[in-house]
């Protein structure tokens, strides 16, 4: 099969549904010209005359707009630049995106995507380097996704870019480079659907996005040593699959959650709390997490990889949990 | 004035179904019928009425949380409105959203908004989507005077004028934010002046005089349809009410507010009719009365309505309403 | 001991710290009179000329201007309005009040406050009920108070109204009115010590705010049954009192976590993980949760009845938790 | 001119160090010996130099993501900067921050800032503190044309207008918000004009005139020590280097930035003052040659600096490093 990379994905995946549909428009600031900041609109440049629209600085309008035109029949794509500028204009997002359907007692569709880079990259600093999708799982109202290859990032963007709820999607600064196969038929991938991406039967790790690579070089290196690990990528956090999960957890009996962003409240605590709930009796150790230390993402790269796990975490993490054989 | 009786009867007519909605509204209020808390309109009549008079049912607004006066003059049904003040199944919302929330797509409103100037970056959207549909539609986006204080007033007259999007900044100057005098929080002395700020005609009107804010907006209208982009006007008024009803109103002397009633613009339109003969008592008690038994049927509709039964909370969030992770 | 609302004791804890602190000074919408719109200052009306400040309704600044204020000598108390308008301002917290000394490497100190409402009230909808306590607990750089009573409103707000670091104090709405004993003599309590607000031996309840008194109820109601019910009140989220809560498991073996915010992802969540990783081998039964569903709260009182958890709900939990005996 | 020739060379030698500043940095990042990115401020020194040069040590400023040239101005230590660039234990921020995020409160700095209009609400609240205290302290919010367009700028400019507080907004307008022309997302000419908005004094300028700077930001100074308030200073100048070091700068052509390059504000100014015998080509040389081996011995000082020890990331996120949760 072709590789190319995510970027690339995410480029096809766009222009393959702007070509369809011609409600598709996207806009954000820097991503017209360049091809956005990490060239991931590279693939649009010259094409989709008047569709791809290079905007003010005012996210609080970025995202509220993507409501108003979605309400008037659009399927607005906005990009929110960095993760950390969500917050920016994030009482669109909280206060009237993810509530309009509900308190109108499910009057409109919401065709809308929000989507843009998160994560770290190499020193990007405290104001530049979040991952903060637990917010957007625990307010209700948007569909969450969390791509982690190329493949992954084409077929999830398509179905967002059909989906009729508002979809938000994170993409890994560190991944955008990442190549990967893609097939040239066209496919989509339905969310709420975990893909395991290594199977294994002594300790189940669940992960999305760049930790899951961090989690597959770490079960490549814990092989060797006798552990056999089973790496489920979510793809989706809401919704998210609980059934493989706690299918993985039945069969392995112990489970670690990876993620880069913060330990204290991330994601990590649901999924952990709904597998003691619905697996309590085939527990056979605690469940333990990885993820970043609960301060900011610091600047010097020591700093910065002290804070951060990698797959040196989860191998931690995997040989805590057997450590209670 | 240069309008055929029709039109200026429907304007008064207009005018008076809001006063009279609002007026129940308040009385029901007070008796306890509805519950949350509920911003009344009345006073300001005049300009949803001679703002909407100018509009299609395909155009858009975006409306605030004193948005009762603009759904009506745009035409939405005031029984669902009703109903879903008292929180009932057959509400705009199914007893979802209450007064805050109501929202009507199917004649372009774009829902009411909690949220101060919560409504201006969803109006912007509606102009991109005109825009790049290439429709001739506008939006007016509704907003008081203390919304023109929030960073969102801001990006969207920027966004708007730099895109020359079909919108019209509709202010509200009510004179106070709650608790709050505008001359305390807002450092203009006209709230059209900020229209400097993003390229755009500005422009103050009085509120009260529905004729004046027809015209204004007619001209702001017809600019966005063809293409000429943003206008922002601002129709001062003031609110008689308090706040919410229940304000205690700490904040200003009776007097003060009854010095306004006399300005109120349902009685002086009325008075403009009447000595121009085109409003006899008959017409008038007519309009009164056909307001008055078409809200007493809301009423009824809204009380005979059944509540919504309690689980379908957890509809209406996704369009699959698969209830993900109950 | 005399008897005050708990409104009253904020009011007191602010008049006898402004009285003592010349730097404190207090601002927001709506405020400076009548007393605030839950009547939380009405002891300061025509108190502290010039430092009892209405404003604009701009979030932003109210928020970032604490920050500002702060880092010139200052300890400003900004009121918040609504939790749900958080996200009006909410770049100005979680990108700059949170971030600022930790990405200065130390350099300030931030004294300063954010207060105000939260959780429902009867039929106030989507956008007035917000209980987003979770979203500060999860990102790092502030401390966050969540009292249920009259005697830990005045004694958690006295100690914040003196903090070195950023705090942020949810008052739940349904609370404001609630009378209870406060004694004359002044007090402070320090964050991070749970209360427990009645001692049991079946099964632990974990819980903050307004749930408090719904927890207390349903253990009033459960010891008729023969149920022994103890409840700590956790009194801050951040920092979290991790030895109370798990030596209570370790007596009770069983452990129901209620708040208000939304189940998925809230911060029972967090106690439950870090229970089930501290206390695996006490647990005789799957950790349980107490929370809203995952909807936004709506207006029609039997919806809202619905969405938001009661005394019902935990008696339900607790019930639960002890089916696995 | 009616300055004397120390009080020139000053402003000239300022300008210089920083010059020499940015031009090090740059190459050292090209050199891959500085993680992150950064954002160059050669040729809008003589902004932060006129305006600064108004300053004592105890008014603040708030600054941008492109800060260097602000904070030497201010009279931060070169050596703790280039230290904070590499990312070492003996920066401003002991490595925690880089060069978005370096910071000085002993002389008033408070914070460069990754967020695009973030300084500007910090810059509201320093004033409000500065009022309350009775004190004659002013405070800069240094921003750029892209920053004017949002939210935060409008809440700030209002607030600081409505409570007459000591802040200066000073626009730094370099023609560009990344790959952005100003005039594809702003909707004013001159960005000074928003100051009608506000009703306070709006000016523009040009930034590359360092005296044209220093008078301008004087008047607002004296104007906001005396009580009398914001003013919004617009100046004008050009961003001749990319976005951040390694933009490839495909949105302008190189010949449009040669043109300006002869418009830069260091050559400019010394070529006024060598036409007017105010600097020689000995003291010029001086100048040039202090700012080098300042910057060489930062260079120095950072280099041979350790690295934060990993753990240290644990500290400084509350006063009490009791390393809650961890
Ligand atoms: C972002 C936000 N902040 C605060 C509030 C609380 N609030 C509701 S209405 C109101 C005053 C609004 O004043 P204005 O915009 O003049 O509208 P009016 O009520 O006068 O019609 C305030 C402060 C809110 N709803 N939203
Ligand atoms: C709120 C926010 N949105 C987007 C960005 C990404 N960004 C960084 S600098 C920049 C352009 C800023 O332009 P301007 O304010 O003119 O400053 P300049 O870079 O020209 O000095 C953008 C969009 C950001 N840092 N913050
Ligand atoms: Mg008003
Ligand atoms: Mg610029």
């Amino acid at each position: 099969m072709r590789e190319i990379t995510f970027s690339e994905a995410l480029g096809e995946a766009m222009y393959e549904e702007m070509s369809r549909d011609p409600t598709i428009f996207t806009y954000g600031e820097d991503i017209a010209k360049q091809g956005g900041i990490f060239g991931a609109y590279k693939s649009l440049l010259g094409k989709f005359q008047g569709r791809v629209i290079d905007t003010p600085i005012s996210e609080e309008v970025i995202f509220g707009s993507a409501l108003g035109a979605a309400l008037a029949g659009m399927r607005p794509v906005a990009e929110f630049h960095f993760a950390d500028f969500l917050f920016t204009g994030m009482t669109a997002i909280a206060n009237q995106i993810m509530k309009f359907r509900y308190m109108t007692g499910g009057q409109a569709k919401l065709h809308l995507v929000l989507r843009g880079p998160d994560g770290i990259s190499k020193s990007a600093a405290a104001q530049h380097s979040e991952s903060i999708e637990t917010i957007f799982m625990h307010i209700p109202g948007i569909k969450v996704i969390v791509p982690s290859t190329p493949y992954d990032m084409k077929g999830l963007f398509k179905t967002a870019l059909k989906s009729e709820d508002p979809v938000i999607c994170f993409e890994h600064k560190m991944l955008y480079g990442l190549k990967g196969p893609v097939p040239d038929e066209e496919y989509y991938i339905p969310f709420g659907k975990a893909d395991v991406k290594r199977e294994g039967k002594d300790v189940t790790v669940v992960t999305t996005s760049r930790m899951v690579h961090e989690s597959l070089k770490a079960a490549a290196n814990l092989e060797k040593e006798g552990i056999s690990v089973e790496v489920v990528d979510l793809r989706t956090l809401v919704p998210w699959d609980r059934e493989t999960v706690i299918n993985s957890v039945k069969k392995t009996h112990r489970l670690v959650v990876a993620h880069e962003t913060w330990k204290r409240s991330g994601w990590s605590s649901e999924i952990a709390f709904i597998v003691q709930r619905e697996a309590f009796d085939y527990l056979d150790a605690p469940i333990e997490k990885v993820g970043a230390y609960n301060v900011h993402i610091p600047f010097s790269p020591p700093l910065q990889d002290f804070v951060v796990p990698d797959y040196k975490d989860v191998e931690k993490a995997v040989k805590n949990v057997l450590g209670g054989i | 004035m240069e309008y055929d009786k029709e039109f200026l009867q429907g304007l008064y007519a207009t005018m008076v179904r809001i006063r009279t909605f609002e007026s129940k509204a308040e009385e029901l209020f007070l008796q306890g019928k509805l519950p949350g808390f509920i911003h009344l309109y009345i006073g300001e009549e005049a300009i949803a009425t001679g703002a909407m008079a100018n509009l299609r049912k395909s155009d858009y607004i975006t409306s605030t949380h004193r948005g009762h006066g603009h759904m009506i003059a745009k035409g939405a049904d005031i029984k669902k409105m009703m109903a879903e003040l008292y929180g009932k199944e057959t509400g705009y919302c199914r007893g979802k959203g209450g007064s805050m929330h109501i929202a009507d797509l199917s004649i372009g409103v774009l829902g009411a908004n909690g949220e101060v100037a919560g409504g201006l970056p969803i109006a912007a959207g509606a102009g991109m989507a005109i825009k790049l549909q290439k429709k001739d539609d506008v939006v007016i986006a509704f907003f008081g005077d203390g919304a023109s204080n929030r960073g969102a007033f801001h990006e969207a007259l920027n966004w708007c004028s730099v895109f020359k999007l079909p919108v019209i900044f509709l202010n509200e100057n009510n004179q106070f934010a709650s608790t709050e005098r505008v001359q305390e929080t807002t450092s203009v002395a006209n709230i059209s002046d900020r229209a400097v700020g993003y390229n755009i005609p500005g422009v103050s009107i009085d509120g009260n005089d529905v004729i004046a804010v027809y015209e204004t907006v007619k001209a702001a209208v017809e600019r966005a349809r063809s293409g000429g982009g943003p206008t922002l006007i601002e129709a001062k008024t003031y609110r008689i009410k308090g706040h919410f009803v229940g304000d205690p109103t700490l904040y200003r002397e009776k007097s003060e507010v009854d010095e306004h009633w006399a300005q109120e613009p349902i009685g002086r339109f009325e008075r403009e009719l009447v000595s121009m003969g085109l409003l006899s008592e008959e017409e008038k008690k007519k309009i009164w009365d056909a307001a008055k038994s078409e809200v007493e049927e809301a009423v009824k509709f809204a009380e005979s309505s059944p509540y919504p039964a309690p689980e379908s909370a957890l509809t209406d969030l996704f369009v699959d309403d698969a209830g993900y992770d109950y």
